[in-house]
């Protein structure tokens, strides 16, 4: 198959997923050796922990045109790092509530808490959040058309 | 107000007689009466210092770069002052040990816009009277409601109690009351109950009037970044000017993110924004949300208690809270 | 007769495929004796698209519908409701003929079990 | 600009079957600083990582991207390969195109594509990618060992013959666990008691082994090769240095209704009792609930009758910090009390008993002295039925989803010992699989059916009634396709295991991750299977999943010899990808210090030079050693300064950018 055969036909959104190293890493990882399907536009970035998502990332993304933007972390407790998704919950709470409070629409930010054991709910997260996103469409409030191609 | 700046001059005098400080940092008119403007005195010019109703700049931002020698420094601390100031200490910005912090008193510092914007001009000075306000003008003297024209700060003032200072000029219980007419978070409110639609586009008008000039960065005490991170090439963020909507959002989402937990809601940015964009806005939205999220939380109420951002509990709400609620 | 296994398992929402084949259903079935497909074998039929025998057995009417098998269930398979959904499909196939509630007689045998009657209407009542 | 090399991998079938891997090649050529780009049947065989070390000593490669399983995989493997060619071993990005790709999605167009994307992503990663280099912390020669069953004893016994000091940490008043109360044990049923006691005296005497008993772990700080622990010992109210275990105290003691917990409450016992005969160590303790002294000041007799004096009703908890270099859980498991299953009549007949009360009757040391009796009468009874999987392998609130693996060997095991001490008593066992996977196992079953005549019914038993003295059991035979009413004078229940209810708390002390069941996770379902994913916490028994007792013992030298590995090492190689300030961007703010949960972050004064001007600062610094990577201080920092090393700002944003392309 050729290369530029594979082309954007119509617009399919595209979602971002910040994922800690530990546990919704793993916990994608084992969507996949369960052979769980969800969307293929959503693109997984690995990161340390969930405290390592800077808000800067997720303006980035949608800066660039992401429709989407979730930060999955170990639950609440059973941080590798101990603390580190208590300083993540806050920040991402207020994070979200400012750009919901600058008109952008809320429902394109979530996080959600996928331990390394829960392949199944990785993928249910990720079939939701796409289904949520298209229904969206595309993000334009917060969307650089600079970036635009 | 008159009384307050005899007995103020006496006390410098005093402190810098006795060689307890050698500089001051204070108020000193611009071009205008109403231009006070932060400045640091010396015996040689310290009858240039101005305390007036004009007043209403922060100083502690200032003693970051001034209090940086053996010599102690006076700083002139209004009650709200006293909240950056503690802010600026906690994150250690400023040593307290170079710094002579003296509270004085505060009635209020009115907004010259508000003032011209009743239709007086060629102001040249102002005074005092109950609860109005005597304007010497060019073309002679007006008077107007002193809550009418009071800063955004001031109409929902933190109170007459400084939180910091090594010597009160007067104490606190003996100081005059301080005005207090407006609902601090009731802007908020409202435009939280926007819709999605309206809060949009209500930012985007605000928003799409920056000029990029860096203004509020500038005055705010809370930002005091050696090198801010937009101007720091290797951030990934530099950029001198907005050059789409992305950018105007983009920079005053992180500088209301950068000082979230910090700001003390001295309202500087909106001061000194020239194009009148109400930044306050956004700092006090993250404010409501520490406080209804996390309890009541007062940055720069003190010197130890770590912020909102840097601590959490175990019971904290989760982030879908935001999704859930109502519109 | 069209009576398939999908429409079975729309009428009833079971899915068979759940059963580990403890027979609990059966242990636990009051009818068990009555009935010429006891409920462990109606899940397996169902799942095996054997549904000839069931449509015609007398077993369909026999079923208490008490539901101890739905309740004692460990994989909740629910064979109760699968009796229930095959004695749906044959009522329904019967073109209405079937008895409408007016037909039960008012006075009844005050020996007859209260969920008899309960199971009267499950099984004519459209 | 980076060299950069691709290594496309087709994991056989696993990736190549839904990812064009030809024309990720081809794409992923045309990518920036990409000099040479291949593909390859199995990057991770011999051959494979030889062509990757190949190509980075023929194309001069600096930074290499390979595509293949998750990094969580294979990422080490290749940082080995590439450090072999001569790169530092982080000039290597993974781009997860199997987990993430190709085995969920079907379309080879969309997999494809996808592929293409995340490649790209690890390129524009590894293209600001540096040289990592770890620094090395110090190891704690000693273990603690969580638990004190047959598993963490024997993971003690094995780390101490190899001459490293073990705490054992046990919140009973004795360890022994759950075998101490075992009658026989499958498939050779020699007695429990016979080669367990040998294992808990050894554990006691051992010079390298240190008790903990009626302890609790209370707090646990630091990381592996450096875990700071702290231990709660409960007040046993007896001076454990005077108590010489002789029980007078015990035989005097006046509050006697106590049910007995080692006996399953089938009998009480005194209000200062020991355990059972072969506890270690071999104290008395007061149970303060019971006690009379501490009800009403009174009473009093187990001080007047100990002649030791070891008697101490002062004693308060206390508090022990220790240091260790590696942790194991045994925390073992509990058989659930079946009360929510109304139909076996658990909670209204006495006669109806778990497997583990049916174990204590049948012990000699047990509340019925080893006579086979009917907890209701005392009478020895006539016929016997064992239900299996209660409560196992179901889907309801009720039930585990799990099987717990053990119950039907120990069926076998109650059947024939029924048989062989009464061979007159009939015995009928209710399964639904008889699942035999052991050596010697299903032998052991064939012999209960063959040669003691156990019946085995197919078919689960529905529900169990009272009736005139005896139960009637009501099932059905499915292969005989006939339902059965028969009586019984005992129905013994083999309710599921659980992990012990304490495991959660421990899980969350030690931030090591668990499953929805509340087992903890093994860092590798198959290769893995001692170790949690969390570095130097060990899994020893059935907290980590249900086994037997011989696993279990090989489990636990398993995890055994994995700590004995981590302490023979002097000094661990720490994490490369640290937090690292900018001196010149750092406003000394300790923001950072307040998030970091290691206490990896100080501050100094330092010259630094910046904009021109040279002045003394306060910046932030971290230590290396200690710093564990997880990024918090670098979100908090509002100037920058404080970056990741390996997870960099700019690392990640350009990620965003490849995939937001």
């Amino acid at each position: 198959m050729q290369v530029n055969e594979i082309e954007k036909k119509e617009y399919t959104p595209l979602i971002v997923a910040f994922c800690c190293n530990w546990c919704s890493y793993a916990g994608a990882d084992l969507a996949g050796s369960s052979r769980l399907n969800y969307p293929a536009n959503v693109k997984i970035i690995r990161v340390p922990c969930s405290c390592r998502v800077n808000p800067l990332f997720i303006l980035r993304a949608f800066q660039r045109g992401a429709d989407g933007v979730i930060m999955c972390g170990c639950h609440p407790g059973d941080c590798h790092y101990s603390t580190g998704n208590y300083y993540a919950r806050r920040r991402m709470t207020l994070l979200f509530s400012m750009l919901d409070y600058l008109g952008i629409e809320r429902a394109r930010t979530r996080v959600e808490w996928v331990s390394a054991a829960e392949g199944a709910k990785f993928a249910a997260v990720m079939n939701e959040f796409a289904e949520t996103i298209n229904r969206l469409g595309e993000n334009r409030k917060l969307r650089d058309l600079r970036c635009e191609k | 107000m008159r009384e307050i700046k005899e007995l103020l001059v006496q006390k410098i005098n005093e402190l810098l007689d006795n060689g307890t400080v050698d500089r001051v940092a204070g108020w000193k008119a611009g071009e205008f009466c109403y231009d006070a403007a932060p400045a640091v005195f010396t015996k040689e010019n310290i009858d240039e210092l101005l305390y007036n109703g004009f007043c209403g700049a922060n100083q502690s931002k200032f003693l970051v770069n001034a209090a940086t020698t053996e010599n102690r420094i006076l700083a002139l601390l209004k009650p709200c002052d006293t909240y950056s100031y503690n802010q600026l200490v906690k994150e250690h910005r400023v040593d307290p040990s170079r710094v002579y912090a003296l509270g004085i008193p505060c009635t209020g510092m009115v907004d010259v816009n508000k003032i011209k914007a009743l239709g007086i001009t060629g102001i040249t000075g102002i005074e005092e009277d109950g609860e109005n306000l005597k304007i010497a003008t060019i073309y002679g003297d007006a008077s107007c409601k002193k809550c009418d024209v009071l800063l955004e700060r001031c109409m929902v003032c933190k109170g007459k109690n400084h939180v910091a200072g090594d010597e009160m000029l007067i104490p606190d219980e003996e100081a005059p009351e301080t005005p207090s007419c407006a609902d601090r978070m009731a802007e908020v409110a409202r435009l939280e109950a926007m819709t999605e639609e309206e809060r949009f586009n209500f930012w985007r008008e605000q928003l799409s009037k920056c000029i990029r000039c860096n203004a509020c960065r500038n005055a705010c005490p809370a930002c005091t970044c050696r090198t801010c991170v937009f101007d720091n090439a290797k951030s990934g963020l530099a950029a001198k000017v907005n050059n789409t909507d992305f950018e105007e959002n983009m920079f005053h989402i992180i500088r209301a993110f950068h000082v979230a937990g910090r700001c003390t809601d001295c309202g500087e940015c909106s001061r000194v924004c020239p194009q009148n964009i109400p930044l306050h806005l956004l700092n006090r939205k993250f404010i409501k949300d520490i406080n209804e999220f996390y309890g009541e939380f007062q940055a720069g109420a003190d010197t130890t208690t770590k912020g909102p951002l840097t601590s959490f509990t175990k019971e904290d709400c989760e982030p879908s809270i935001v999704m859930e609620r109502g519109e | 007769m069209a009576v398939d296994k999908e429409t079975i398992l729309r009428i009833s929402g079971v899915n068979p495929r759940q059963c580990m084949k403890c027979g609990k259903c059966s242990g636990t079935c009051p009818a068990y004796n009555e009935m010429e497909y006891h409920p462990h074998q109606f899940v397996s039929m169902v799942e095996n698209g054997n549904l000839e025998p069931l449509l015609k057995s007398e077993s369909l009417y026999l079923c208490l519908s008490c539901m101890a098998c739905v309740q004692r269930c460990p994989r909740q398979v629910a064979p109760g409701k699968l009796v229930e959904a095959v004695r749906l499909a044959v009522v329904r196939q019967q073109n209405m003929d079937h008895l409408v509630p007016d037909q039960i007689p008012a006075m009844l045998d005050p020996e007859l079990p209260q969920q008899a009657i309960v199971s009267a209407f499950r099984k004519y009542k459209k | 600009m980076q060299k950069i090399g691709v290594f496309v991998c087709w994991c056989g079938s696993n990736i190549a079957a839904t990812v064009d891997v030809a024309a990720v090649v081809e794409a992923l050529k045309k990518q920036p600083g990409v000099v040479y780009a291949t593909d390859y049947q199995y990057m991770c065989s011999a051959s494979g990582q030889n062509l990757i070390k190949d190509a980075i000593k023929e194309y001069g490669l600096t930074g290499v991207v390979v595509c293949s399983c998750s990094p969580r995989m294979h990422e080490a493997t290749f940082r080995k390969t590439v450090q072999a060619a001569g790169l530092n071993p982080y000039m290597l990005e993974i781009a997860n195109i199997r987990e993430q790709c190709s085995w969920i999605h079907k379309d080879i167009k969309e997999g494809t594509e996808k592929a293409i994307i995340l490649g790209a992503a690890a390129i524009a990663k590894v293209q600001l990618n540096a040289p990592l280099y770890s620094q090395t912390s110090p190891v704690v020669k000693r273990a603690l060992v969580i638990g004190g069953g047959i598993a963490g004893i024997q993971t003690a016994l094995d780390i101490a013959d190899a001459g490293f000091e073990v705490d054992i940490v046990e919140k009973k008043p004795t360890i022994g666990g759950k075998m101490s109360q075992l009658d026989k044990t499958f498939p050779t049923l020699d007695c429990a008691a016979c080669i367990l006691t040998p294992k808990m005296v050894d554990a006691g005497a051992h010079e390298k082994i240190n008790l903990y008993t009626y302890c609790e772990v209370e707090k646990v700080e630091g990381f592996v090769g450096n875990f700071s622990v702290t231990i709660k010992q409960k007040p046993r109210y007896i001076d454990a240095t005077k108590c010489t275990g002789c029980g007078a105290c015990v035989e005097k003691c006046p509050s006697k209704k106590t049910p007995n917990e080692f006996n399953m409450g089938l009998d009480n016992r005194t209000a200062i009792y020991i355990p059972f005969a072969q506890a270690v160590p071999k104290l008395a303790v007061i149970d303060k609930d019971a006690c009379i002294h501490f009800k009403n000041g009174k009473c009093g007799l187990c001080v007047r009758t100990c002649e030791a004096g070891a008697i101490n009703y002062d004693q308060t908890e206390e508090f022990i910090t220790r240091e260790y270099g590696a942790i194991v859980v045994a925390t073992g498991f509990n058989q659930i009390k079946p009360t929510n299953f109304d139909e076996y009549l658990y909670n209204q007949s006495k006669d109806v008993v778990t497997s583990l009360e049916f174990e204590r009757i049948m012990n000699a040391a047990g509340p019925t002295k080893g006579h086979l009796v009917r907890p209701s009468n005392g009478k020895q009874p006539k016929n016997i039925v064992f239900v299996q999987c209660v409560g196992s392998r179901g889907t309801s609130c009720r039930d585990k989803s799990y099987c717990s693996k053990i119950c039907c060997m120990y069926t076998a095991k109650h059947a024939m010992l029924v048989k062989d001490h009464h061979p007159e008593i009939d015995v009928t066992v209710f399964y639904i699989d008889v699942r035999t996977p052991g050596k010697n196992f299903d032998e052991f079953y064939r012999r209960a059916v063959e040669q003691y005549g156990v019946h085995y019914i197919k078919g689960m038993v529905g529900k169990v009634e009272e009736a005139d003295g005896t139960l009637k059991v009501q099932a059905s035979d499915l292969l005989d396709n006939r339902q059965i009413l028969m009586d019984a004078d005992m129905v013994v229940l083999a309710a599921a295991i659980e992990p012990d209810p304490t495991a959660r708390s421990i899980a969350t002390m030690l931030t090591a991750s668990m499953d929805t069941n509340d087992f903890f996770t093994e860092a590798h379902a198959k290769l893995r299977p001692v170790e949690s994913p969390t570095a130097g916490i060990f899994l020893s028994g059935v907290c980590q999943g249900p086994k037997d007792i011989p696993e279990t013992v090989a489990q636990a030298s398993a995890a055994a010899a994995k700590v004995i590995g981590l302490l023979a090492k002097d000094h661990l190689l720490c994490n490369a990808c640290v937090a690292h300030s900018d001196e010149t961007l750092c406003n000394g703010c300790s923001q950072c210090a307040n998030v970091c949960a290691y206490g990896a972050i100080t501050y100094e004064d330092r010259l630094v030079m910046d904009k021109g001007v040279r002045e003394t600062r306060r910046v932030a610094v971290v230590n290396e050693a200690i710093c564990q990577g997880c990024g918090a201080c670098t979100v908090t920092c509002p100037s920058g300064a404080m970056d990741l090393r390996g997870f960099a700002n700019n690392q990640i944003m350009a990620e965003v950018d490849a995939i937001c392309k």
